[in-house]
């Protein structure tokens, strides 16, 4: 099986087609880089796999499966309930004086004891009263609007970053978005959200369950700030973290989630030549701890360094796939890139 | 390392010796009462700081969720209805209906991007009030239910003159509030707000659910909300007029969280000091004496003192937010554990 | 640490302000009068002429009363935030006055609803408190609001609330009367939502129907949208004879005069007291009011008054260079009313001066002669109807005769 | 009973207020989009701009103009309001929002919230000076009336259905003013200088545009639009007050959101929107429910459409 099969994915942007027709597949245990010009539509591909801007044409398979959630009885029901409750929710709305009349008014007398049951009894009466245009068209058109409403977010979820973060995949970005105000180690642990099961009582109430929690995920995050270096600074805000660090702090906020597959979006950009050399051991290693890495880079000492395979972009299609050795001396390719590297 | 009271437990006990100091100042100059109304908006300010602080949802009917807090608790406990609850279990069902308030607002609409969710929520604080006054048949419209019931602990039911006890009780349920969005904010749940607070994408690339964390905020804010709302019907023993839970209430709300520090539950204690305390501290003993001692007049508009209240409070926010961006307290990075 | 210091000064700052705001205690035999009405905001016009009608009693009687020292102190019930009454303000009023032992008595409030709050405080700290405006019947009379109203005010058994001017339920009345009496047929009548204009619309529109009057639309509106003429486009389509609006000069009835006469309503259009003030001609323009324009009002035009009341005119005249509005006459009532109870006082004391105002009887108003009934009321109940005519009211005739 | 009169008035009436409500929408929609502040001293503004019209026409004496002379005053009022807004929108900026361009998006807002409070009180001052249009000092908070220069007839006669000159003052000032706005923005170089602050503060600045006097000159283009629909509103209401800018200000800023924030076009179908659902609900509901309804289709329509009817979904750049 394929870690990741990308099948004629394609991206328009009004009218701008920014990605062609791209297909590629990724094995389990790989380095792959995508490589191209600027503007060949690189982070667009990374962008469309991730969900953030949703392919136009094609589509993509982690681990065989397709990535975008599929309609299932359980999406069926949550239209149901989501129409029931609207509908329910209108029609009463706009009953509720009549139906507060009949049963609270009606039965009440100040300082008497309230009948409850015979109040729930003129209640239900009510509520078989109301008639079509009182209760069965509120119904109708609330339960409508309420089922068409979970639908437009059910199809935007589908699809949606969190959604396919959770199937597996996590990235890091070109120009780096950390969250600044939280410190290094609490930015490992937003990647390890996913994993966590404490709910919200638990944490009000910092039960030992949310204690428990606490105390492995934190063990975790703080291996994790070891494995790329960061682990002296980790009580730090990351707005304060220097450049070259903060790109590997997103990649152990990446990586914290456990994920099958890693995207990297320019991870040596802006880097000293030693700080490459460091940023490509950090990338064996995270390949060795077993995560697929699929790496956009400009890089050509990074790429050809440790790629097992490059696939080339151009104007926002394919114009050559293979290992280093091959796109190297590939004729189209070195056309492409002529200029490049003056400017990367 | 030697344990120092933050910020948050120097407040708080400074605020429980506040009574016994009142016992040496003049009669007139008592202040628990004025600070009781403190407490009130600083728990109301706590629900919004959830909301706006935390996850950054920009909230501008918060005083909405009060109402319907207030409303609750008057029909659930006043004697003119069937279900007379009494004081506590009516002022703890006011914190489920407040979050399922939150949860239908909220459903439909947290998708939207900043500011557009930010009228949707001014525009819910309108039709609240405007609900409130017309279905009048359940909520006796502007007339507002009374009497509401107070706790009584051993023995009769409080009134409004019992003044130590309304302190001390609503100083332990906002103490019991701050421990609450203490919690939450370092939590899982916390980090989660805060990370979308920062970078909705980014976050959501992480596969944090942003949808899910932004209702739980937006419920869990509301009941905050709520709570303070029944709690101050009980405090006035009537939930007042649905005009009174108004736009400008949502307004200090937020100006409480912004000028004490977004996001900080210390700076929101400050904050709720700072502008209630101008107001019905300051401002209103200001104006007393001036009209005691024959300062001002009547007669012109620009005379009386009472007309330049606006102005005050206008020019202490447009001052305060130029001297500190930030707020008076604003939150520190969280270093320990978290 | 920087930010518990931040924290202890303020904490310590705002007491010293309060400090700043205090005065030293009065000299013995010092009497106390407050006055607890919205002094910020929308209603200050109306709360401005109140005051200035107590200060002129007070003043009349040169501040003394046997021998006692009248201090007057004017508070504010709404908040700069609010701009309105606000409930946490009146509440820590009344606990205020309740508290200070100099203080006999409480003129307020002027909300019907900050009442509601007010009254269960003063009530159990035995003090009494007279209203200048305060409509709502529940306030004092069983059976006229909710269940449990008025014994709800009245946690101690005893009543200590009073009130000078009539309530909703008798001019809702005498304005459906008059209605009646000036030939109408349709009716449209619209009311501001507020305590107030629903209440007295409620009573109009019960009392039109049982005269036989045709009520064609009975709405509330919003009274601070910035017109009505798609209302007015609605009353039209119906071609009632007279429109009746239930609110007051603040909720826009003059732009409903304005919208009713720019959208080619011909017919009549009646208010209630609320709008009997200059303010609500100068809002409406006097033309879209002159001669077709009723208003009711419980007690007597300024020009109509003989004996105490045209003397208060004339004194109000020389002291504030302005006509006495109606509620100056109200609020310069209430105090006299106050005033004279002290002196008749057997014990200058909250007890003592409740027992008297309670046992006022046939009292020499500027707007009648008039007791307080065994509920709190006044027993006034002449209503006078006006009229405008070139800009200013006009007095057509006393209602219910 | 359908009556095929009464609709085309609710249209007239729904449209009328509409554009009213769009003028000062766009005010709101301009600074929205260049620094995205939601600017709560607005409606004070356009409040402050009507009693400058009031003050201008008593000191001048207009109300005894000729009939031609009253339309000079009209044309007077509307530039002098104009500009008035516009240099105190703009003096608001300089003074209160400038130095917080850096602070956080919730400082500024604190600010201008600030500033709507100091205006309202500025308007209770006003409303209190001793001039012969004002009711003399005491009602200082009493609305005012703004006398009608612009007579309420029917240009019509007699029928039912009635417009007035009042209804034509507002499309003639408010239709021309939109067209000039538009093409102020896509043709000129400080529409395109607004543009691009728009778009980006930092890129444009280093592009040589002058920042700060470019989001001045929007301070003072959309104070001004407030200026001209203070007159336009005076004139076809003719009531002001001092807390008139509260609601007229959140109406407003419903339009914009309702039409697509920072989309001029989205403002005025926005207000013409929320003008005639207003008219119909009066009409055919109940007028106590009409906000409740405003609101609900403003719910409904961001459900769906969620950067409103017209607002581009700007797609985050990544």
């Amino acid at each position: 099986m394929k870690a990741m099969e990308v099948h004629g994915v394609g991206v328009t942007f009004g009218g701008i087609i920014a990605v062609h027709d791209v297909s590629f597949a990724v094995e389990p245990g790989e380095i792959f880089a995508v490589i191209g010009p600027n503007g060949a539509g690189k982070t667009t591909l990374f962008n469309a796999v991730t969900g953030i801007h949703p392919p136009t044409h094609g589509h993509v398979e982690l681990d065989g499966r397709e990535q975008v959630a599929p309609m299932t009885r359980q999406t069926m029901v949550e239209l149901l309930v989501a129409f029931l409750l609207v509908g329910v929710g209108v029609a009463a709305t706009v009953n509720v004086e009549r139906l507060w009349q009949a049963s609270v008014i009606d039965n009440y007398i100040y300082e008497q004891p309230f009948p409850w049951g015979s109040a729930l009894a003129d209640l239900g009466r009510a509520v078989a009263t109301l008639g079509w245009l009182g209760g069965a068209l509120p119904l109708v058109c609330g339960g409508l609007v309420g089922a068409g409403a979970a639908w437009t977010n059910w199809s935007r979820a589908r699809r949606s970053p969190d959604h396919i973060a959770r199937t597996g995949v996590a990235r890091t970005f070109q120009n780096i978005r950390l969250f600044n105000e939280l410190s290094l180690v609490q930015n490992v642990l937003v990647g390890m959200d996913a994993r966590m099961r404490a709910g919200f009582f638990s944490a009000l109430l910092r039960l030992p369950r949310f204690r428990r929690e606490r105390e492995r995920f934190h063990a975790e995050a703080m291996k994790l700030l070891e494995f790329v270096g960061l682990a002296d600074r980790a009580l730090e805000a990351a707005g304060a973290l220097p450049y070259g660090f903060r790109r590997r702090l997103e990649i152990a906020r990446a990586l914290a989630g456990t994920p099958k597959l890693i995207l990297l979006d320019e991870p040596a950009a802006g880097m000293n030549p030693t700080e490459v050399g460091g940023l490509m051991a950090l990338i064996r290693r995270v390949r060795d701890r077993g995560t697929t890495v699929i790496l956009i880079e400009h890089h050509m000492k990074l790429v050809m360094g440790i790629s097992d395979r490059i696939h080339v972009l151009q104007y926002g299609r394919t114009i050559a796939e293979g290992s280093p050795d091959a796109i190297r001396s590939n004729p189209r390719c070195i056309e492409a890139y002529l200029g490049v590297e003056e400017n990367g | 390392m030697r344990w120092r009271p933050g910020p948050i437990v120097t407040i708080l006990a400074i605020a429980a010796v506040v009574p016994l100091v009142d016992l040496v100042l003049p009669a007139e100059l008592a202040l628990s009462e004025a600070v009781r109304t403190v407490f009130l908006y600083a728990i109301l300010a706590l629900g919004l700081n959830v909301m706006t602080g935390y996850a950054g949802m920009l909230n501008l009917g918060i005083a909405a969720f009060m109402a319907i807090g207030a409303y609750a608790f008057g029909i659930l406990s006043c004697e003119i209805y069937p279900f007379q609850l009494g004081f506590w279990p009516a002022l703890a069902l006011t914190i489920p209906i407040g979050a399922l308030a939150g949860f239908i607002l909220g459903a439909p609409t947290l998708g939207l991007r900043g500011d557009y969710l930010a009228i949707v929520t001014l525009g819910f604080g309108e039709i609240v009030q405007d609900i409130l006054k017309n279905l009048d048949s359940i909520t006796k419209g502007m007339q507002g239910i009374n009497p509401l019931p107070a706790p009584s602990i051993g023995g009769a039911m409080w009134t409004s003159n019992d003044e130590r006890s309304w302190y001390y009780l609503l100083l332990a349920l906002l103490t019991l509030t701050v421990i609450a969005a203490r919690n939450l904010e370092r939590s899982r749940l916390g980090r989660a707000w805060f990370s979308i607070r920062e970078d909705e994408l980014a976050s959501r690339s992480m596969g944090i659910r942003v949808e899910r964390a932004k209702m739980i905020a937006f419920a869990t804010g509301a009941a905050i909300a709520a709570f303070a709302g029944g709690l101050s019907a009980s405090v006035l023993s009537s939930t007042g007029e649905p005009n009174n839970y108004d736009f400008q209430v949502s307004i200090l709300a937020l100006c409480i969280i912004i000028v004490g520090g977004i996001g900080g539950v210390a700076g929101v204690l400050v904050g709720s000091l700072v502008m209630v305390g101008l107001n019905s501290i300051v401002l209103a003993k200001a104006t007393a004496w001036m009209a005691a001692h024959g300062i001002g007049s009547q007669g012109n508009v620009m005379l009386s003192p009472n007309n330049w209240k606006f102005l005050i409070f206008g020019l202490a926010l447009v001052i305060a937010v130029r001297i500190k961006p930030t707020g008076i307290l604003p939150p520190k990075l969280e270093r320990g554990r978290v | 640490m920087n930010a518990t210091r931040t924290a202890i000064l303020t904490l310590i700052l705002i007491p010293c302000v309060g400090l700043l705001g205090s005065h030293s205690a009065s000299a013995q035999g010092t009497l106390k009068i407050v006055s607890s009405l919205p002094r910020t905001g929308s209603a200050n016009a109306q709360t401005s002429t109140i005051v200035n009608g107590i200060k002129m009693a007070i003043d009349e009687v040169g501040g003394k009363v046997d021998g006692w020292t009248i201090a007057y102190q004017d508070m504010d019930d709404a908040s700069p935030q609010r701009g309105n009454w606000d409930p946490a303000v009146e509440a820590q009023n009344a606990n205020t006055a309740a508290k200070d032992e100099e203080v006999v008595a409480y003129i307020g409030t002027f909300n019907s609803g900050a009442a509601k709050v007010a009254i269960p405080i003063l009530n159990r700290a035995g003090l009494v408190m007279v209203s200048p405006a305060n409509t709502y019947p529940g306030l004092t009379k069983p059976g006229k609001g909710e269940a449990n109203e008025p014994m709800v005010y009245r946690p101690s058994g005893k009543i200590n609330y009073f009130r000078v001017v009539p309530t909703d339920d008798l001019q809702g009345v005498q304005a459906a009367n008059w209605a009646k009496d000036l030939g109408i047929h349709k009716v449209f009548i619209l009311h501001d939502r507020e305590l107030y204009g629903e209440g007295i619309a409620d009573v109009f529109k019960k009392q039109a129907e049982s005269l036989g009057i045709e009520v064609v639309g009975f709405e509330g509106i919003d009274s601070k949208a910035a017109n009505y003429r798609s209302t007015v486009t609605k009353i039209k389509a119906l071609n009632p004879d007279l429109v009746y609006f239930g609110g007051t000069t603040q909720s826009n009835a003059g732009q409903i005069a304005k919208d009713l006469r720019s959208g080619g309503f011909k017919g009549k259009y009646m208010v209630p007291d609320g709008c009997f003030e200059q303010a609500f001609i100068d809002a409406a323009g006097a033309g879209n009011l002159n001669d077709n324009t009723f208003i009711t009002f419980g007690g007597l035009p300024p020009e109509k008054l003989t004996g105490r009341g045209a003397q208060f005119c004339s004194a109000y005249r020389t002291k504030y260079s302005a006509d006495p509005e109606a509620y100056a006459a109200y609020g310069y009532e209430c105090a006299r009313v106050i005033l004279q109870a002290m002196a008749r006082a057997k014990t200058k004391d909250r007890a003592g001066v409740l027992e008297a105002i309670a046992a006022t009887k046939d009292f020499d108003g500027v707007l009648a002669r008039w007791s307080f009934d065994a509920n709190g009321d006044t027993s006034s109940t002449v209503m006078s109807g006006q009229t405008v005519h070139g800009g200013k009211f006009e007095f057509v005739k006393i209602l219910g005769d | 009973m359908f009556d095929f009169e009464v609709l085309v008035q609710q249209l007239i009436t729904g449209l009328s207020n509409g554009m009213i409500i769009a003028l000062i929408a766009i005010g709101y929609t301009m600074v929205y989009g260049i620094i995205e502040l939601i600017n709560f001293a607005h409606g004070d503004v356009f409040m402050l701009g009507a009693f400058f019209a009031l003050t201008l026409m008593g000191v001048l004496g207009m109300e005894s103009w000729g009939p031609g002379g009253q339309a000079v005053g009209v044309a007077a009022m509307l530039v002098g309001s104009a500009l008035f807004c516009g240099a105190l929108n703009w003096s608001l900026d300089r003074v209160a929002y400038r130095a917080l361009r850096r602070s956080s998006k919730l400082a500024l807002l604190v600010s201008a919230i600030g500033c709507s409070f100091i205006c309202m009180n500025l308007g209770l001052f006003w409303g209190g000076l001793p001039m012969d249009v004002f009711a003399g000092g005491v009602a200082a908070a009493a609305p005012k009336d703004f006398p009608a220069l612009v007579p309420q007839v029917n240009l019509l006669g007699e029928s039912f259905i009635r417009i007035t000159p009042a209804d034509a003052l507002v499309f003639a000032v408010t239709i021309p003013l939109m067209v000039a706005l538009t093409l102020m923005v896509n043709r000129t170089n400080l529409g395109r200088a607004m543009r691009a602050v728009a778009q980006d503060p930092v890129a444009a600045s280093l592009m040589g545009i002058p920042v700060d006097r470019v989001i001045g000159a929007t301070f003072f283009i959309g104070g001004a639009l407030g200026g001209f629909a203070s007159v336009v509103y005076s004139l076809y209401n003719n009531t002001i007050g001092f807390q008139m800018g509260t609601r007229a200000g959140l109406d407003a800023f419903t339009a914009a959101v309702l039409g697509g924030i920072g989309s001029l076009p989205g403002a005025v179908l926005g207000g013409l929107t929320i003008g005639c659902v207003r008219a119909m609900s009066d009409q055919y509901l109940e007028t106590r429910w009409t906000n409740t309804i405003v609101f609900c289709i403003l719910v409904l329509i961001l459900i769906f459409r969620p950067s409103g009817i017209l607002g581009s979904s700007r797609k985050e750049k990544v």
